[in-house]
């Protein structure tokens, strides 16, 4: 009986000592986001305002929109290099939809976009799914293929004088939140439900854990690997609307090398390249992260050259110090 | 039989080298099939436009027109060119060394000295300013930055803030100058881009921070569609690069070099500029095509001359 | 000359302020062959890799050869002469079965340089000595998973060691294989070499066994020698209470649940005709390499016949689709838990749920209620020890993650249940409750195909016993009146 | 006794089968190259010209030797995001020590510039096996870090005026073959070797392939990942001296995304990125194809934009092709 008892109270005990761990693990990371911006804000006065705050969000979205569709991908095992062409095929087709002759209105517009952005994501899908093929082969080719269609599409030249409705979703704001940062907010909260909440969320991770056990458990992996590359293309789409709008003008060579600041989010965040293990909230801090690097640098008038040794050292060093608690 | 030119132009991507490419395309010698042109994307790396001038060579080309993206390493690759004695006609950025048959193209130290006065004019003389640069070590960036250097040393009242790299990238000006903006609040007077695209992305974060974008001078460098539109709105000044007459001349100064004294320069460009770029032989080392600044009076004209394509 | 090769005692462990281990002891003779017994997570497991270096014990003390030793790397056992067979095998699967056994110890030239043939030659020599039937030239990843654990029995052997742990080595083999290990072991220690021998195949332990330590809830309880206990004694030791074993019953058979008609599969098994029936249980017996776990997963639709078809309540399955399969009724216990079976980084919940979610959902939202009723229930039912639902199974000793995949498949209400080597790693009194799962669930009208390597188990839980032999059914016998002897002579 | 007859002839049966599947598996790759060379030379007379097929493994030379060091890296499950960069720190390097007032002999340059490429790497490798950093962030910091070291070095200006002795490396030629394609196939033969025949080149395998038990095995994981990546570091420093030679200046632009073509090399080539299999011989294939490519794409004439998406269109049907073949 004595035993019995023993073995029922070790449970709890495990429980909430495994329970810290993972609060550690997931938000080990936080910590060094907050020490950064206590840093930040002695070092420079405008840090901690709430214009330069806002502006760090917005500044943020667009990869952090990136970066939440990334996550889906990698989780599952995959990558998707394709995320920064995407974004442009889908802001210069957009674009050209609300301009020229017979503009339609943003409504269609932004539909059109991410409707192609969703498209192109499934090719991607079919490729690695169907076609068996590695997702950095997929994705690398679909980078090239699709920044060739964005080039072809409009000849090479961007897309302008977007109409004010269509510009309000990059430029506009809702009781003085930016626009974007809205989306975002909206993007990274359905996405953390459906990864959380529901059947198809705990897939991603099975078949990321573990393809095979996922597999002989019942659940069709080849629709959720499809899936998380046509939902990363549909999120690059509505980042590429947003970045149009934001820029007042769809440029075909937006969103290049997108796709690294994208994974280093993830990745940042806790979420492993070899999939099954990782969470949205982990990529947000990610993004965050990059975004507060990227601004604190250019508050602090740190100037080109050494701005890039010391974001490289900052990502860096955030890892280690997260990597080193989580032995603790 | 047809004369085959190669174009290795450093990249693409960019607005101006598609003007520019629309407009070398237009030129009537490639329009009525007297020339086959090749346009090769250098995708803004030395060696792969390296790579191009061999491909060019083995298929023994008649001619290159060039715009590196690098002045030096691209002395190596004419070289070779001329070596296997293939005219190279430089155009829009230089090359080191002398092996050029001849250059067509503007001079970036003067286009930033240009909108370095310009803005400096603008703010009486007196304030702050934050100049946004090229990608670093590219040859317009490296001229451009003198240029406004040049410029500012004579204006000792004229403070620079900030200077750093937007890599020609719209929206990562957009997200610099914002930062710029919190971190100065109402001290910035100014804003020197050196090229038209991160001057739209400066002109985008004033806005973004409630800020008119007319109260605050901004100038950029290249003449492209938004720039001009920015300038009729009043948003901003630009100086306008004129691709056609770098493409176009180039393209004459390769026929000439290939056909020789008997060919009469066909672009209706060398009638444009008249004395202010003598046509000449057709042989000199060097034609520099001047810049325009474009000002709300005469944006509507110099938009006409914008090279579109087909 | 000191007789005892390993003493421990007060050995403790705790993963994350958690006792695993709280009082480990052992002490190992010269030349004999000591059992190591205990329940699912006793702490067998984690006791012998501090012993191995593998982990770093919390406290207590090793004597080795009456020294003092704390090894920080197995590197540092294996220096000393320890080698171990561990748990859960971990093959590299892109290099050739000689590369893996000599890793870190090839034949070479110039000190740098793989002296290729040599080491396929030594590869093979080990082998064909041991008497396994593995090619040292071919590639792990084409290995069955009884032939990778004979691999890895090989290499502890090809050490020379004066101590071997061997950690549940004969889970994935037969008993033919098992025999051929035994004769290994008793020539290991003729030679004054020391074993440590970890199995719940109790039969296996009285076999060859002369000494036995036992575990429960990561305490000593008990040591002595074998020829003194009996397996009754044992098994209350190990389990902490009195079993009673349940007597097999004939039940009403019913009408055909599963039919597979003339199912074949090239290299695999070739024209299997099976009918499993309501409330029966149908045994499937074999040597290894029979083909009976491909026959089990192509009739689950983890691959597809090249001919023949099943057909579940008299409706055809789509082949090769293990989703409609589910769907259907069907639910397979795979034999490879960690590869087929578990997603070990994903928690104890999901894993026991993943096949039943879409049941435990409305509109792909999950309710988490049922979720938990069901976890809960399944916890309790298959005893399995964990802190938490949401732990990673990866952090489980080898018996319960076993037990977590006799759970998922038990999840989804299947009318029809395959097990493949169902209680590979489970201990006595969890092997009971096993079949006691079973029996309930044949009871109640469900029907079940068991394949299993041990004669007895076959015997315990079969109502009738399928016999394959190189991929072909070669006869169908009662399990109520067969023998072992039997069975071995028909299997063989 | 049946049985064991049957059961002892199955492995080699196995085996043979296996090693026929081995054989497509790392040879497929070349079919589709062989096939593409076809293609190219009935559509262009001076495709199988002996200058042409120079200028492909000129061209190939470069992205070659990266693709060598990032095979190694990539085998033992790891990426190394950082190579373009160090390329481009060690060429400015190298390239400073042999111009201006006291300029050191074009050896010691190159030796300077390999002993950078291996420091840089060095680091890469402490930061991956002794920190634990995961790689792509490891890399990605170093992508960042060197880059600005490299605009810090020489002020962002290019190094010019290589003396000729060090411009042989890049431009010269040796009996009618151009020197950095006689580096590129010494590179090869030297890597190639190792990897197969020394006990190093094994224990790469073995660490890729489970690092776990390499390590139980006695196998100093953390040195042989230490290792690839210095090794990787070195290579990279290689190909930023003959890139700088064969550009006649160091560039500290230099490089920029070449790490992308470098690991589409390996992958195309056949090495798993999850570690533990693949080839050196796959990789010199995987790399001669993006060069047959570009060099194709060019001879063609194909404009720009087009490239792109046929660039993308190959690749990814290379890949399609070898996976299909294996399938069979
Ligand atoms: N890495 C780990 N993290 C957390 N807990 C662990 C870890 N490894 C083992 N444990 C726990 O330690 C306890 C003992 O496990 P161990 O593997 O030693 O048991 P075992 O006696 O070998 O059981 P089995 O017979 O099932 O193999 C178990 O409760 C297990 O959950
Ligand atoms: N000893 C062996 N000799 C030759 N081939 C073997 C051997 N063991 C397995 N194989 C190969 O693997 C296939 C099936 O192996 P596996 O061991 O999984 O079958 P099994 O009947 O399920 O036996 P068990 O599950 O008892 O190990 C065989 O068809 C054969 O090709
Ligand atoms: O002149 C052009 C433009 O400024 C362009 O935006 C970048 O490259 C320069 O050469
Ligand atoms: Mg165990
Ligand atoms: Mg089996």
């Amino acid at each position: 009986m004595n035993t019995q008892t023993t073995s029922l109270n070790a449970p709890v005990a495990q429980s909430r000592a495994a329970h810290m761990r993972e609060i550690y693990r997931r938000y080990g990371i936080v910590a060094v986001l907050i020490v950064l911006c206590i840093v930040l804000s002695f070092s420079n006065p405008y840090f901690l305002t709430l214009g330069n705050i806002a502006d760090i969000l917005r500044q943020t979205a667009i990869n952090g929109i990136l970066a939440v569709g990334m996550t889906y991908v990698v989780l599952t095992a995959g990558i998707d290099l394709s995320v920064g062409s995407i974004l442009a095929l889908a802001g210069i087709i957009s674009g050209s939809l609300v301009t020229g002759g017979h503009p339609h209105s943003a409504i269609v517009g932004i539909g059109a976009g991410l409707a192609v952005g969703a498209a192109v994501g499934a090719v991607n899908g079919l490729l690695v799914a169907r076609l068996s093929i590695p997702p950095f082969v997929a994705t690398l080719g679909m980078l090239s293929a699709a920044r060739g269609l964005t080039f072809i599409y409009n000849d090479g030249m961007p897309v302008t004088d977007l109409p004010d409705s269509y510009l309000w979703i990059g430029t506009g704001a809702i009781a003085g939140v930016p626009v974007p940062v809205i989306v975002f907010a909206l993007v990274v909260a359905v996405f953390w439900f459906i990864l959380r909440y529901t059947t198809y969320g705990r897939y991603i991770y099975a078949v990321g854990g573990n393809a095979k056990s996922a597999k002989t458990s019942g659940i069709s992996t080849r629709k959720i690997i499809f899936s998380v590359y046509a939902l990363g293309g549909l999120l690059a789409g509505l980042a590429g609307i947003i970045l149009a709008a934001r820029t007042t003008s769809a440029l075909p060579q937006a969103g290049m090398s997108y796709e690294l600041d994208a994974i280093a989010a993830v990745v940042i965040g806790g979420t492993s390249l070899t999939g099954g293990s990782g969470s949205l909230g982990g990529t947000v801090v990610g993004a965050l992260l990059i975004g507060v690097i990227n601004n604190g640098l250019n508050l602090l008038g740190v100037s080109s050259y050494y701005q890039q040794v010391v974001k490289g050292v900052i990502i860096v060093g955030a890892v280690l110090l997260d990597a080193s608690r989580k032995k603790q | 039989k047809t004369i085959r030119i190669g174009a290795a132009v450093y990249g693409l991507k960019g607005e101006f080298m598609q003007m520019w490419t629309n407009a070398l395309k237009a030129h009537p010698a490639v329009k009525d099939g007297t020339v086959q042109i090749t346009v090769f994307d250098g995708n803004y790396d030395a060696l792969t436009q390296g790579n191009q001038f061999d491909t060019m060579i083995t298929q023994k080309y008649d001619a290159i027109i060039f715009v590196p993206i690098d002045k030096a390493a691209g002395a190596a690759a004419v070289a070779k060119a001329a070596a296997a004695n293939i005219p190279v006609i430089g155009s829009n950025t230089r090359v080191s060394g002398d092996k050029l048959t001849s250059y067509v193209g503007s001079d970036d130290v003067v286009a930033g000295r240009m909108e370095a006065e310009a803005i400096v004019k603008a703010i009486g003389g007196k304030g702050n300013v934050v100049i946004i640069e090229g990608p670093i070590g590219q040859s317009a960036q490296i001229d451009r930055s003198k240029g406004i250097q040049e410029a500012l040393s004579k204006t000792p009242d004229v403070k620079v803030l900030e200077h750093k790299t937007a890599n020609w990238s719209r929206a990562e000006s957009l997200g610099l100058v914002e930062n710029w903006l919190t971190g100065h609040p109402g001290q910035i007077n100014a804003i020197i881009a050196e090229n038209d695209d991160m001057a739209l992305g400066a002109i985008q974060a004033l806005k973004s921070k409630g800020i008119d974008p007319k109260k605050v001078p901004v100038a950029g460098i290249d003449g492209i569609v938004d720039g001009i539109s920015a300038v009729k709105r009043g948003e901003m000044t630009t100086f306008f690069q004129d691709s056609q007459a770098q493409a176009q001349g180039a393209m004459d100064v390769a026929l000439r070099a290939v056909l020789g004294a008997s060919y009469k320069p066909r672009s209706d460009i060398w009638a444009a500029y008249g004395e202010k770029m003598p046509w000449g032989d057709g042989t000199a080392k060097s034609y520099t095509v001047p810049w325009t600044q474009v000002v709300p009076a005469n944006a509507e004209e110099i938009l006409k001359r914008i090279p579109k394509s087909h | 000359m000191n007789d005892l090769l390993v003493e421990a005692h007060g050995v403790q462990k705790a993963f994350n302020g958690v006792r695993a281990l709280e009082d480990g002891r052992l002490s190992l003779r010269r030349g004999s062959v000591h059992a190591l017994c205990g329940g699912n997570g006793a702490g067998k497991s984690t006791f012998l890799s501090i012993v191995m270096g593998i982990a770093q014990r919390d406290a207590g003390e090793i004597l080795f050869k009456g020294r003092s030793v704390n090894f920080q790397s197995p590197a540092e056992a294996l220096a000393n002469r320890i080698a171990i067979i561990t748990q859960e095998l971990s093959p590299i699967p892109g290099m050739t079965v000689a590369e893996n056994l000599y890793l870190g110890r090839e034949p070479r030239r110039a000190g740098v340089l793989v002296r290729f043939n040599a080491l396929v030659r030594k590869a093979q020599d080990l082998l064909d000595r041991l008497g396994f039937p593995v090619n040292a030239r071919a590639r792990m990843s084409s290995l069955s998973l009884a032939q990778i654990q004979l691999v890895e029995i090989a290499k502890a052997f090809s050490h020379d060691c004066d101590v071997m742990i061997m950690d549940e080595p004969t889970s994935a083999i037969g008993e033919r294989e098992t025999e051929v290990l035994f004769n290994a072991i008793r020539n290991l220690t003729a030679q004054g070499a020391g074993i440590v021998y970890v199995s719940h195949r109790l039969s296996e332990i009285f076999q060859i066994a002369d000494d036995y330590t036992v575990f429960r809830d990561g305490r000593y309880v008990d040591s002595g020698r074998i020829a003194d206990i009996d397996r009754a004694y044992l098994v209350s030791t190990i389990v902490g209470r009195k079993l009673n074993v349940a007597e097999k019953t004939r039940r009403p058979v019913g009408e055909p649940v599963l039919e597979s008609t003339k199912l074949s599969r090239a290299a695999e098994f070739k024209d299997i005709s099976l009918t499993v029936h309501r409330g029966e249980i149908l045994g499937v017996y074999g040597l290894m390499g029979a083909g009976r776990s491909e026959y089990l997963n192509c009739v689950y639709g983890l691959t597809r016949p090249d001919s023949g078809e099943v057909r579940l309540k008299g409706r055809v399955l789509p082949a090769g689709q293990p989703r409609k399969a589910i769907q259907a009724g069907l639910s397979l216990v795979t034999e490879d838990r960690k590869e087929t079976g578990l997603v070990l980084s994903a928690s104890v919940r999901d894993n026991i749920s993943f096949s039943a979610y879409r049941r435990l959902s409305r509109l792909a939202f999950i309710n988490r209620r049922k979720v938990r009723t069901l976890v809960q229930s399944m916890i309790e039912r298959m005893q399995i020890k964990t802190g938490s639902a949401s732990l990673p199974v990866s952090s489980m000793s080898g018996g319960n993650q076993q037990k977590v995949v006799l759970a998922r498949c038990f999840s989804t209400d299947p009318s029809c249940l395959l097990c493949d080597e169902p209680t590979r790693g489970i201990d006595e009194g969890a092997k009971r409750e096993v079949y006691r799962l079973l029996d309930d669930f044949v009871s109640k009208g469900g029907a079940a195909i068991v394949v299993s390597s041990e004669a007895q188990e076959i015997l315990d839980v079969s109502d009738r016993i399928a016999i394959f032999k190189s991929g072909q059914l070669v006869s169908l016998i009662d399990g109520h009146t067969t023998t072992q002897e039997d069975l071995l002579h028909l299997a063989s």
